[in-house]
């Protein structure tokens, strides 16, 4: 059976990081900023499972390193939401232009 | 003896001001460790002429080396020669005198004379260090006192001539750390002793030279990084000015004397910018110095032009002329504190230092006036004050220097003593001459402690002008050594 | 599993031993905010003892984890600067509600840091980087009320969410071109190719984020001014020293192949780092603010000592982190006291703060003194330090041009020197009554300072320790 | 050789009343100050006689020629080898002279200010600032070396500066003091440079030697110094040049006379011990000290030749127009000395030809006592008109006898009457410029004219004419000039003693003694040739006798004839208003303000640029730090990208 070049693996995953990038850049939602982050996280979990598969199938480094990332990410955005929550307290608002009160 | 008891003793004064009560127990503590100061750097010189006229021929006595940083292959190496042994007793002598000259200090008089001593050791331990690391160690530690002596104590814009001087100072040091740096990575040591028995590689000499000598010429006041000088001097309380021109421009003058003899082809390839730099330094700062109305500025400036004579006598690198900056240094040291504390007696009584403002004061203080008049003839250079045997000595060892432009040089330092007589009588005439005004005819003249402590500067001003000889014989075998190395060198020329 | 595990692990173990506690004592009896600062204080000084003798060599958990008596001590560094944080903070703490919460989190976060300073794989160390960022993020926010508080751990959180995001992608990109994710195996596989290249410098530029080197060092400014005081003070000595850490060892043991690479990466950090750090500190009058930009430029200069890459280097990198632990305490120390007692912040407030507090005044400037390097202070030595093992590279433009900066960073120093010494203030702080405590660990900088500096065996300990490459 | 080492106590005696008189005369001597002053100064005195007598009369003289005898040499600074400061006593006929001459009226005018300065205030510190004269001009005679000379010629000068500064609170008094130490410092400066020069060059800065190497033509010495040159002139000419304008400085040779004149404002006993007999003839005496090497080169002894025949001829015309005595007394000095250098001038080394120099040195000799004889007059006069002017003046023979008699003398002697002292001395340097230089001799003989006419001005402006002018001014209530009369016998004695010598010391068989080489000189007086002075003399004196003896408008016609000329002269040719321009329009603003300017604004100024553009750069950046957290990821993202372009794809 002929299957999918890694090479393909990696486009996708790379266009997911620099996707999520953009959408960290662009967005002024914070709830989002933190979505696109997920999504480079994503994009870093593919790279790991597809390198893991093709080029290293004998060991499961990658895949593990993937769950990890997975577990992480959980905690990172728990702690992320509980300070957004905060942040909406006390600027009634979760636009990132607004909390720009720390500059220079 | 062991010379780090010249660090131990400021370091333990400082101590004892620290957990002292009250203003009297903080002066007399100051005083007696001032004079235990004195003492010592007494009997030092005592011990090392008897050491020399035993026969001891060995460059540097009371010699002792104990590891410090081993891994970095830093040692405390510690040892003194004639000319550090004159510095030595220069620094205990302006301290003593800078100590009495603040005894009445009210104002946080507990920081004030801490600072004072801590300003000395750092000296001492400049002086005594021949591990170049030590001696960058200690070259800083006498920096930061200056500035906090200026901007807490100080008058005038203080704080800003607190930063301009400390700033050109790190700046300095900056560069002289850099040269460290380039000169242990060239010979993996920083012990001058052993540097200047291997020698320096010719082209390590020639890039990192520069930094060294700059970096020290910023302490020494070359042109044109003086400018340090007017308004540290300026703005400095009456001792912390003696000791800043006293002590620690003769830091930065040591320091020059010390890179030309450790690299001396570098020296004599450069040595005529040092001399053109010196030559502008001594006249500039004579002309500039006529035409100052306030006389601690007037002080300041003719200090540049004096410490020019200080690079000028490096820079043409022979016995005589080395001589004769040692003897400025020392000459120096001593007028110019002596000047300073007259002027901040002066200043003290009248609360005016613009020569326009007084007059007449031989009236009213004849002590002050004479200690002033003094100061002035001494800085101009008149027979029987050091400064003439200084900067004769200078002029003669400049001229043995056959090379025509060098004689230009010459010609024009020695026209400054023309414009020094100027600016000296103008000072004089307007302050202490002509008529005196009714609010100054009854001010009080010197007290028991300003007496002592221009008394003292006056012996030693006097001791080196009528009996030059005795220095002589201090310094002549330490320069005889430098002149070694450096004759070695212009010989492979 | 032999027992020698809890030799090795024990800095580990007593820590998660004190959150675990920490969790009873939330959970049991309410307790004076005293009594249980108290036991924090005697616990973690117990914690700080146990590292420092039985110094233990080896890997557990097939070679994820590895310790020598370097890591040890450099754990302890670690444990000394959480002990005297915690009793500097005691001010800030004592009628504090969460101060369990706080101590959790810094816990948890310090117990990340040991597990990355001793990682020998490249997913331990992402694990315990991650540990330490995480409640560190959320303790930045621990003033609730605060708006300044909750926007600097938003940017905290956001950033090294971010920069971990970059980070895995360059730890990727080395799995993919090496298959491995062990230090060990991973040497041998390091190369000049491209890919692994720039995943290198993805991994470079997560650590620079955490270490705030420029042009990744943007969070550092905002998040200093908005944490609480006691957590900027984690922030920026511990954490910072942790990732240096281990930032230095992985570059030494790690990607010794590629060192001329590095060594160029290091020198236009630093450049970039010390003046971007300078530039903007000259400016700020919030002392926290200042303090971080400070800390920016330092950064700057411990670079260049770890672009020595040699043995000094290393060990010049603990010294000054040592000074720097002591220094920058004693700094954060009076600004803690300052704004938890009379809510002040900046610097202009110091103005006659001599007149009213000369304890905390000397506290503060010896402390200033010992970060611009000025003798005898130890920082002098430290700096100087730095700049020598740097300087073993030859690259003398680059040493003169921090020694300049050095001068720049003397302004702002003496800036504040200048105002609590010299300046008038018609209202100055009025004088503070300090906690027996702090005064304690402020007492213990300052002989710190002095004598780690003074007293070369200190350095030649470390340096016969350290290792070279 | 017999040993002449009590000389040393010549100087040390003053220095140590000074010492004494500087640090405890204000409170233990403020009377006894004086006493002590002359005491010890009479001692010196006796003790420099017993030294002629024994020079000259006993062991002096080595088969016919008057040995130099060093007497004491210590090295007191080493500079190299054999090049060194050495303190020392030269015993040689000039010294021995000059020896009696310092002490002699030095004593006289210790003496005269016992009375003068009767109730000075500072009245100890005044015989404190005497005796350290005295102490630096005999230290200066003595020396062995030529930078002994130096240090003890600066010594002079600020002597000299302090004792014109004596009334410190008078401004005039102050400037004056400031500008005496300040044109003579600048000629000291050409001295220095001569000295380094000619101890470069001599390899030593000993006199014997230095003598001794630049005499002998072969001398390699000799040859280096006057091969090597500089601007067309060898470097002998040079050194010696630059060394007379150190002389020309001291004895207030054109262009550098402008100094004396303002010195009178010094008290008057000062003028007259330091401003006529002794200092101002330091430099002559220097000259005659390096005679022997001066011979050596003809271009330096023409350029002192002729400074010195212009300044006696410039000196002598503005003389007849001063009007305060003691400037033309103080013009008149100018002129002798120029007499005596021009007289050094015209000399040759040795024998017959060596008759200038012995003339010149006979003429110091005998100018100190008439001078200071005429000063000491002037000052009793003034201090019983309590004026310098002229016109306050008049008709004073009856009032002070004394002083009358002693001045007429003292003229008499000055303007070259025979039998008086200066006759004698005058006659010998007319001789010597006759024999050399017929224009010199032609300028001598017309100077001699001149002084004759300004001085018996001088006299009968004092002592005669307008007798009602002071009878008026008596009675209006100044009658204290009748209370203290002429003064005390201290301030008689002197006039008296030194009346003797004006008269006497012509007589003294000088030329016996004194000569450029040592060997007695055989002179003799030729009447034929004394006709022309003496009678030029005598005519001058009867015309000014018909102008001032009586008041009339004679002498205001020869004003109106004289007229743009006149004037120039009374303003003495506008030296002053020169250098003043000079200093106050070009030095102070043209160099001192720029380079003060400069230095703060530029050098300084630079400085603060470095500071304020990097304030200036902090600022303009500090947009970087936006607060705006995406903007910080982009940067991020922006540093990754630059450093993976530079290290994969430029630094690979």
């Amino acid at each position: 059976m002929n299957e999918i070049p890694l090479t393909h693996i990696l486009f996708v995953s790379t266009a997911l990081f620099f996707i999520g990038m953009y959408g960290l850049f662009t967005r002024r939602n914070i709830i989002t900023m933190l979505m696109s982050i997920e999504l480079m996280l994503n994009s870093v979990n593919i790279n790991f499972v597809a390198f893991n598969k093709y080029l290293f199938p004998d060991k499961l480094d990658g895949l593990f390193f993937s769950l990890f990332i997975i577990t992480i990410a959980a905690a990172e955005a728990a702690v992320a939401i509980a300070i957004i929550i905060n942040l909406y307290r006390s600027h009634q608002s979760i636009d990132v232009d607004d909390a720009t009160e720390m500059k220079f | 003896m062991n010379l780090s008891l010249l660090i131990l003793l400021p370091l333990l004064t400082a101590l004892l001001i620290l957990v002292s009560k009250q203003l009297a127990q903080i002066r007399v503590i100051g005083l007696v460790g001032s004079l235990a100061q004195l003492g010592a750097a007494g009997w030092l010189l005592k011990l090392y002429m008897d050491q020399r006229a035993a026969g001891n021929a060995a460059t540097h006595l009371f010699e002792s080396n104990t590891v410090w940083f081993k891994a970095l292959n830093i040692n405390y190496h510690i040892g003194i020669d004639g000319i550090s042994l004159a510095m030595i007793l220069l620094t205990s002598l302006i301290v003593v005198a800078g100590i009495l000259v603040s005894w009445t200090m009210e104002k946080l008089s507990k920081e004030y004379f801490f600072l004072l001593v801590l300003l000395s050791m750092g000296a001492y331990g400049f002086f005594i260090s021949l591990d170049l690391f030590t001696l960058f160690f200690f070259l800083e530690v006498a920096v930061i006192p200056k500035f906090l002596l200026i901007g807490i104590w100080g008058s005038g814009k203080k704080e800003n001539s607190a930063m301009k001087l400390a700033l050109m100072l790190m700046a300095g040091s900056a560069l002289v750390f850099v040269g460290l740096m380039g000169i242990y990575y060239n010979t993996h040591t920083f012990d001058m002793v052993e540097i200047g028995r291997m020698g320096i590689a010719l082209g390590v000499q020639k890039f990192f030279f520069p930094f060294l000598f700059l970096g020290f010429g910023i302490f020494a006041a070359l042109f044109p990084f003086h400018t340090w000088v007017p308004d540290g001097h300026a703005s400095a309380p009456t001792a912390a000015s003696m000791f800043l021109a006293g002590i620690s421009m003769k830091l930065g003058g040591y320091g020059c004397l010390r890179m030309a003899a450790l690299m001396p082809d570098a020296a004599h390839s450069y040595s005529w910018i040092i001399i053109l730099l010196a030559t502008i330094a001594i006249i500039y700062g004579a002309f500039a110095t006529m035409m100052q109305t306030d006389l601690k500025y007037i002080n300041a400036y003719s200090s540049i032009s004096h410490c020019g004579f200080v690079i000028l006598g490096i820079g043409m690198l022979n016995k005589t002329s080395i001589n004769g900056a040692v003897i400025q240094m020392v000459s120096h040291g001593l007028m110019t504190a002596l000047f300073f504390a007259a002027i901040g007696m002066i200043y003290s009584r009248t609360h005016t230092r613009m020569v326009a403002q007084l007059g007449g004061l031989l009236k009213a203080m004849p002590f002050i006036s004479t200690v002033f008049v003094i100061a002035g003839l001494c800085s101009l250079g008149l027979p029987g004050f050091s400064g003439f045997v200084a900067e004769m000595t200078v002029f003669m060892g400049s001229w043995q220097n056959p090379d025509g432009v060098y004689r230009i040089a010459t010609v024009i330092s020695a026209a400054s003593i023309v414009v020094t007589a100027v600016y000296i009588l103008r000072a004089t005439g307007k302050t202490i001459m002509g008529p005196i005004s009714d609010e100054h005819a009854l001010l009080p003249d010197a007290t028991w402690n300003e007496k002592l402590a221009a008394g003292l500067l006056i012996v030693g001003i006097l001791i080196i002008g009528l009996a030059p000889f005795l220095i002589n014989q201090l310094i002549m075998p330490t320069t005889d050594f430098l002149m070694i190395n450096i004759d070695k060198a212009l010989t492979l020329k | 599993m032999s027992s020698t595990i809890f030799i090795l692990l024990r800095q580990e173990l007593l820590l998660s031993l004190l959150i675990f506690l920490l969790l009873f004592i939330k959970i049991g009896k309410e307790r004076s905010n005293e009594s249980i600062l108290n036991l924090i204080n005697i616990l973690l000084f117990v914690n700080l003892a146990s590292g420092l003798f039985g110094m233990s060599e080896g890997g557990a958990f097939n070679g994820m984890f590895t310790t020598n008596a370097f890591i040890v001590l450099e754990k302890n560094i670690l444990n000394l600067a959480m002990l005297l944080i915690s009793m500097q903070s005691y001010a800030w703490l004592k009628n504090h509600k969460q101060l369990a919460e706080y101590y959790l989190l810094l816990f948890t976060s310090l117990l990340g840091m040991f597990f990355m300073i001793s990682s020998g794989n490249l997913l331990m160390f992402y694990l315990g980087l991650e540990m330490s960022t995480i409640p560190l993020a959320a303790a930045a926010n621990f003033d609730l009320a605060k708006r300044k508080s909750s926007e600097a751990a938003m940017k905290l959180i956001l950033s090294s969410a971010f920069s971990s995001g970059i980070l895995l992608m360059g730890i990727s990109f080395l799995y993919g071109t090496s298959g491995t994710l062990s230090f060990d195996i991973l040497t041998a596989h390091i190369s000049n190719n491209p890919m692994q290249l720039f995943g290198f410098i993805l991994l470079v530029s997560g650590f620079a984020f955490k270490i705030s080197a420029v042009p990744f060092h943007l969070w550092t400014a905002d998040v200093y001014e908005g944490a609480p005081v006691a957590v900027t003070a984690f922030l920026s000595v511990v954490s910072k020293a942790a990732v240096l850490f281990t930032f230095t060892s992985i570059l030494y043991k790690v990607f010794t192949p590629i060192a001329t690479v590095w060594y160029g990466v290091l020198v236009v950090l630093s450049v970039a780092t010390i003046l971007i750090g300078n530039l903007f500190a000259l400016r700020q009058d919030n002392f926290k603010r200042f303090l971080a930009f400070s800390s920016i430029a330092q950064v700057g200069f411990i670079l260049i000592g770890i672009s020595g890459s040699s043995q000094t280097g290393s060990a010049s990198l603990v010294y000054f982190v040592l000074i720097y632990v002591f220094s920058n305490l004693a700094a954060f120390g009076v600004v803690s006291v300052v704004s938890a007692l009379a809510g002040k912040e900046n610097i202009s407030d110091f103005k006659g703060f001599y007149k009213t507090n000369p304890f905390l005044s000397w506290v503060l400037t010896i402390a200033l003194f010992s970060l611009a390097g000025v003798p005898p202070t130890a920082g002098f030595f430290g700096k100087l330090f730095l700049m020598m093992a740097g300087a073993a590279k030859e690259n003398y433009g680059l040493i003169t041009f921090a020694a300049l900066n050095m001068v720049i960073s003397f302004y702002y120093y003496l800036k504040v020197v200048k105002a609590v010494f010299m300046e008038e203030n018609e209202q100055p702080i009025q004088k503070l009554s300090v906690p027996a405590i702090t005064k304690l660990a402020m007492y213990i900088c300052i002989v710190g300072i002095i004598i780690t500096g003074l007293a070369s065996m200190v350095y030649d300990y470390i340096y016969s320790l350290s290792i070279g490459m | 050789m017999s040993n002449y080492l009590y000389i040393l106590w010549i100087p040390l005696l003053p220095l140590a009343t000074f010492v004494v008189l500087g640090l405890f005369g204000r409170k233990y001597f403020a009377k006894s100050a004086g006493i002590i002053g002359t005491a010890s100064l009479l001692t010196s005195t006796l003790l420099s006689f017993v030294a002629a007598k024994q020079y000259f009369f006993e062991d002096g003289k080595v088969n016919g020629v008057y040995q130099k005898i060093i007497a004491l040499k210590y090295t007191w600074l080493q500079f190299s080898p054999n090049v060194s400061i050495d303190m020392g006593v030269i015993v040689d006929p000039i010294s021995v002279m000059m020896l009696i001459v310092v002490t002699s009226v030095s004593l006289m005018v210790h003496v005269f200010s016992l009375g003068y300065m009767k109730g000075e205030e500072r009245f100890a510190t005044y015989y404190a600032f005497l005796s350290l004269f005295t102490f630096s001009m005999l230290g200066l005679i003595l020396s062995v070396n030529i930078f002994q000379v130096y240090m003890f010629w600066e010594l002079v000068g600020v002597s000299s500066f302090l004792l014109i500064g004596y009334y410190f609170n008078k401004p005039s008094a102050v400037a004056a003091s400031k500008k005496a130490f300040i044109v003579t410092r600048f000629a000291d400066l050409g001295f220095l440079i001569g000295i380094l020069i000619i101890g470069f060059y001599g390899g030593t800065l000993d006199i014997g030697l230095l003598i001794e190497k630049f005499t002998s033509a072969q001398s390699p010495e000799f040859i280096s110094i006057t091969t090597a040159s500089f601007l067309g002139a060898s470097m002998l000419t040079w050194g010696l040049v630059l060394i007379f304008m150190g002389g020309a400085g001291k004895s207030a040779m054109f262009p550098l006379h402008i100094w004396l004149p303002d010195a009178m404002e010094g008290p008057t006993p000062v003028s007259a011990l330091i401003h006529a007999a002794t200092m101002v003839v330091a430099g002559v005496y220097l000259v005659a000290r390096l005679f022997p090497v001066y011979s050596m080169d003809e271009a330096a002894l023409t350029i002192v030749t002729y400074v010195g025949a212009f300044s006696a001829l410039l000196a002598a015309v503005i003389a007849c127009t001063q009007t305060d005595i003691k400037r033309v007394l103080a013009y008149s000095t100018m002129s002798q000395i120029g007499y005596m250098m021009f007289a050094l001038g015209v000399s040759k080394n040795g024998g017959e030809n060596g008759l200038g120099y012995m003339a010149s040195m006979f003429h110091l000799f005998t100018h100190a006592f008439f001078k200071s004889l005429l000063f000491l007059g002037a000052g009793s006069v003034i201090h019983m008109v309590h004026s310098n002017e002229m016109k306050d003046m008049g008709g004073l023979r009856k009032l002070m006898p004394i002083t009358h008699a002693a001045f007429l003398i003292a003229c008499l002697a000055i303007a070259g009457i025979p039998p008086f002292a200066g006759f004698f001395s005058k006659e010998e340097i007319l001789t010597a410029a006759f024999h050399e230089n017929k224009l010199i001799y032609g300028v001598a003989l017309f100077t001699a004219a001149l002084t004759s006419f300004y001085m018996f001005r001088l006299y009968f402006n004092i002592f005669w004419s307008k007798d009602a002018a002071v009878k008026a001014h008596h009675s209006a209530g100044h009658d204290d000039a009748h209370d203290h009369g002429e003064g005390t016998w201290t301030m008689k004695l002197p006039l008296m003693i030194l009346a003797a010598c004006a008269v006497g010391v012509g007589f003294i068989p000088f030329s016996q003694f004194i000569s450029s080489d040592g060997a007695p000189l055989e002179t003799h007086i030729d009447v034929v040739f004394s006709i022309a002075p003496v009678t030029l003399s005598i005519l001058a004196i009867l015309l000014s006798a018909s102008f001032y003896k009586s008041h009339n408008a004679k002498s205001d016609k020869a004003v109106a004839f004289f007229g743009g000329f006149y004037r120039a002269a009374y303003k003495k040719f506008y030296v002053d208003e020169l250098y003043l321009f000079i200093t106050k329009k070009i030095v102070f603003p043209l160099i001192g303000q720029p380079i003060a300017w400069a230095d703060r604004n530029i050098v300084d100024g630079f400085m603060l640029l470095l500071a304020n553009t990097t304030a200036k750069i902090s600022t303009a950046i500090k947009g970087l730090q936006s607060g705006k957290v995406q903007n910080y990821a982009l940067y991020f993202f922006g540093g990754v990208l630059a450093l993976s372009v530079l290290f994969i794809y430029i630094w690979k």
